[in-house]
């Protein structure tokens, strides 16, 4: 199984599983394993004598996980059949989301800085949203011309409206 | 004592508040928001009322509704834990005037120290050291040639009414005086209603120290020695400890003395606080008084064992206070990390979620004030902090040292968190060395944002990651996945959303 | 400093060690019997290795096994935890031959203090009062008349290498005293492979008190005050508290200094308690000494801001005391609750089981020191104790108030527990009183057995359970259980159980 | 729905049912209650503005739940149809588990302080056992002989073992 860690494909194999003990290559390595499924979504790995204590915390689909071990979060997508369909069929045009601004939580808007037909800069300041006690600016991805505002200064907007379409 | 208490806040306060008169045989009375009921402060309190939608404008800052659940639930006294209506006069007022206690200081009090120009007044006519400045309203622009002058460059404009950093100018020589008068004045406005600006000396590099009082309604005041809040992003706390790593007993005594001096100038009641700006030459001057708990007060419990919600109670009732000055001392040492739903890496970007794994740290010298769990939503509508994780340590060294073992034990899965942020500032050198002021996140910010690496790594934890996600993910295939909180609620889904709560 | 450290350990005792190992920058490698693959310990170390089936004596009592490990992961020191083999002289030995540090006393401390016999002429020599009685092993019949009239009834007859109240006998009459000591003998015989037995005179009512004390490599002894331990089931403690409400300063002064005594008496090195009978008249007298980190130390660390475990390590690698007796203060007030698997209306019978919810109370003043977790099973093999719930308060008072809270916001489903009765000693008049000795809990069986009502029921809540599990009850039916954590290792059934551990 | 709580029988019927909001008769009372599953097994209620917080624990059957609340463990029993099913087939011998002394737990028998054939009366200690680092004395239930002991002093034993017959 081909399975994406922190951006970096790797092919992982389960060669032999007998009990909890499990034999599992990892790209060129070959871990001897015992693997206990200590708590919903924990697990404690021991491997040649070290401990791991894994947290593995659903992602958006049912191939996407975190997993957390002490400080490091290492994000974890399983590749398989179905993902690598999508992959394929999506590859033309990834960047299509990038065409509107969207608000990621319910708040207000406190300033828009730009009018439509505006050439826009990458890192560009677009929109200025208060939510949570803070405000925070979200900012052009790439180089783009503003083609339609939907909201207005001081108004109230609600968690993943459209807020400006970009072209 | 009193026989029930509304707490008129929601989150970690709210729970805090509720343990305190647990402890004390006092029962509590929740009021929430639509998007709280499911928060532990409704859970844990005796009684809870829904007092309207989620933004606080139509719930937690309702006066009205407030008024009306304590008069249903015949409750005696009103806790404003912090925000909110905590620092509001009116507030203060109508609660009296109800026939209620507020569990804090008086209409005068709340009024005079949250105006910038009288709170300044005041305390010059006590002799509290402010920062030089003027006493008076900035109108023309000769008065305001003059007073600058007078101060010295650099000078920062203010916002008499100011909070936030709005309508707040920092001026650097005589040409940009009047024009910078001018535009903090219409922010001003803007923001607060109130266009008066007064002029202060700029103090560079400033450490930001405050001290913890008590004041009964007998006169009788006390200081619980400084809380050293000087690592701030975006002009907000995250770290406080206590003692600070800047102080000497003489200092402390000196500007202990001072606090106590501030809280009597305005017939203070209550626990309070007084914020000073330290130079690094060790001159001080009164900042601003917060008239209510802080966030940070646990670490002032700490070192002086002392339950500040509990003393707020007694006073409140009319005991005298339970200690005298010279029963007080400082042991071991104290530090909090404020956990924030924020993406620390993303401008400390607010980051609200499901949170679908939580594990607490536990142990010798921490203490959690939190109020979410395992499968809790964090709201969008209210401050991202989650919990305070405060360590305990004979020596400072020690609070840093159990820091970093207490947050690598505490796990929250689901949202971004400021855990792993909070870990390199316990790393940063001028924090190990207590050399630091509110500039520190700027002063280090190389260390701390760019210098990513993977920490305490053990070898081979990637591979160990991908086999724990494989693993799970052909458990999910084969099994209804237990751990997917939202399915529990989708599963919870023929009981519709909330509609039918007892509502005012 | 020590680069690792192997813990000799399991439970709450084992991840105790290891949170203070992670505080010191030190690596930790745990030790594992087949029934504990899942345990706390096992997953917060470092490494871990399996070194036998459940029961003790193939497993964690295996000396060779674990110094087999601490040679495989290059160990520097093995730290014993409390009981399996922190008090066996033979373990010290060993692990000093194989050139490992031994975090504990040496062969010579552990095995005089282990005979009773020898350690109360130790304790003479050196001048502690002990309990009048024979300072050898009786032998004839003679003697033992002799000796007991001596000491005037009643007395006990004791096993030298007695415990757990085996190898004992009241003696209340001259008549009595052969058949006694024949008895005794051959029960001692059988248990501890060891007949010696003497006679202590027996002390009425007596309060359990004892002195941690701390010795370092360099001949300095410091004591940390008392705790107090009369709150006994089974002649198991199970509520410990400092200070001791019976104590007065010059007693404690006293009672410190032989304290300190006792362990110079006997070269003492490390972390050790000096266990006292105390009278109603305020007479004490040495009882035995506790060669380990006792159970209750958290109390100690609560009032005096020490770890006492960093402590044991300092001293281990060879450091001098970190403290001088006359920088040591008690501050504030601890209590310490046994959380155990057991059924305590019942005998306290042990109730192992499977913990299928769980919530620890938080916030102010409490620490809990567990190694249990929602879906863990408690295994069947070992104490049962679940966890240590220790509170601390500016007053013995709120110490007993927040106990109260703290074990009302702990919920431990699936097991019978010890919760609620340790609720109702906290209620007991003897106890709030502080007036109770090692009789407590038969003097008040009463109020503790045969009173019980419901605890603060509010109105109606027998229907609003009804409710609850009706509505668990159709969720369940509709769809696949969540919270069964049975299922979800019945969904990992295809892994097996355990076989594949690296085994010694 | 008949539901028996700490062994009083009592008759629940969920009269109504909008959102979250029940109005339900337990008995002769009717409750209109606010209720809200706020983690797995825990539910809170709102009745007339009191907060009840319930932990329901499940037991040994679908059927079976223990509600925690505050200090205090509720005893609650489903009788859906198939439990009153069993309940009237099982009423003659409901004391037929009488007949055998079993193991709760793995642990060694310290003594067995009686023999074949003896008359026990109710209360009579018949084997002591030591687990978990005590002590356990179990007791015959009533007055019964022993037929069969099954197991010796000394002997280690295993959870749920047969350990003595009576008649």
């Amino acid at each position: 199984m081909e399975i994406i860690v922190n951006k970096q494909s790797i092919e992982v194999e389960i060669l032999e599983r007998q009990a909890n003990e499990l034999l599992i290559a990892v790209g060129n390595k070959k871990y001897r394993v015992d693997v206990e499924r200590v708590e919903n979504g924990t697990y404690s790995i021991l491997c040649r004598g070290k401990s791991y204590d894994l947290k593995v915390i659903p992602g958006d689909n049912k191939r996407n996980f975190t997993v957390i071990h002490k400080f490091n979060n290492y994000n974890v997508e399983i590749l398989d059949a179905e993902a690598r369909y999508r992959k394929n069929r999506n590859n033309t045009n990834l960047d299509e989301d990038q065409s509107s601004i969207f608000s990621p939580m319910p708040g207000k808007v406190v300033k828009i800085p730009i009018k439509v037909g505006d050439s826009i800069e990458s890192g560009q300041t677009l929109i200025i949203i208060s939510a949570m006690k803070m405000e925070s600016e979200y900012k052009a991805a790439k180089d783009c011309i503003i083609k339609e505002i939907l909201t207005t200064e001081g108004a109230t907007i609600e968690g993943n409206q459209s807020l400006i379409l970009l072209e | 004592m009193f026989k029930k208490i509304l707490i008129a806040n929601r989150g970690e306060i709210a729970v805090r508040v509720i343990r305190s008169c647990q402890e004390m045989g006092v029962k509590t009375v929740a009021v929430f928001s639509e998007a709280d009921r499911r928060s532990l402060h409704v859970r844990y309190a005796d009684e809870a009322y829904c007092i309207g939608p989620p933004p606080s404008a139509e719930s937690y800052l309702r006066m009205d509704k407030i008024l009306e659940v304590a008069r249903i639930t015949k409750a005696d006294a009103i806790h404003p834990g912090y925000g909110f209506l905590s620092e509001n006069p009116e507030f203060s007022h109508l609660i009296k005037k109800s026939g209620l206690i507020f569990i804090g200081p008086s209409e005068f009090s709340i009024r005079t120290m949250g105006n910038k120009i009288s709170a300044r007044q005041r305390m010059i006519e006590a002799g509290v050291p402010v920062v030089p400045g003027t006493k008076e309203n900035i109108t023309d622009k000769k008065q305001a040639l003059k007073a600058t002058e007078n101060i010295g460059f650099p000078v920062m404009i203010k916002a008499a009414a100011g909070g936030g950093g709005k309508g707040m100018r920092l001026v650097r020589k005589k040409e940009e005086v009047w024009e910078a008068v001018q535009s903090a004045k219409s922010e001003a406005l803007d923001s607060f209603g109130n266009d008066s600006i007064y002029v202060e000396k700029y103090i560079d590099s400033p450490h930001h120290i405050e001290f913890q009082i008590l004041a009964d309604k007998h006169g009788n005041v006390i200081h619980l020695f400084e809380r050293e809040c000087s690592v701030q992003r975006r002009h907000q706390k995250i770290i406080e400890e206590t003692p600070s790593p800047l102080m000497t007993d003489k200092l402390r005594k000196e500007m202990g003395r001072y606090a106590v001096d501030a809280a009597k100038a305005v017939n203070y009641e209550g626990a309070g606080t007084i914020e000073f700006l330290v130079d690094n030459d060790l001159n001080y001057y009164f900042l601003e008084m917060n008239t209510r708990l802080q966030v940070e007060h646990p670490v002032t419990e700490n070192v002086t064992g002392i339950d500040l919600v509990k003393e707020q109670i007694r006073i409140a009732w009319g005991h005298k206070l339970s200690y005298r000055q010279n029963e007080l001392t400082q042991n071991g040492h104290s530090i909090e990390c404020r956990i924030y739903a924020e993406d620390s890496d993303n401008n400390f970007m607010p980051s609200p979620g499901l949170i679908k794994k939580m594990t607490e740290p536990k142990g010798i010298g921490v203490r959690v004030d939190g109020y979410v769990f395992e499968g809790f939503e964090v709201p969008v509508y209210y401050d991202p902090l989650i919990s305070k994780l405060i360590t305990f340590g004979k020596t400072r060294t020690e609070a840093i040292n159990r820091m970093k073992r207490c947050l690598e034990e505490y796990k929250l899965g689901g949202i971004k968190t400021s855990l792993h942020f909070l870990k390199r500032i316990m790393e940063t050198p001028d924090f190990v060395k207590g050399k630091y002021n509110t500039h520190f996140i700027d002063q280090n910010h190389d260390f701390l944002f760019n210098n990513i690496v993977k920490d305490d790594t053990m070898e081979n934890t990637e591979d160990m990651a991908a086999i724990a996600a494989l693993l799970e993910y052909q458990l999910n295939l084969n099994h209804t996945p237990e751990n997917n909180h939202s399915s529990s609620r989708n599963a919870w889904k023929e009981f519709g959303r909330k509609k039918g709560v007892t509502r005012l």
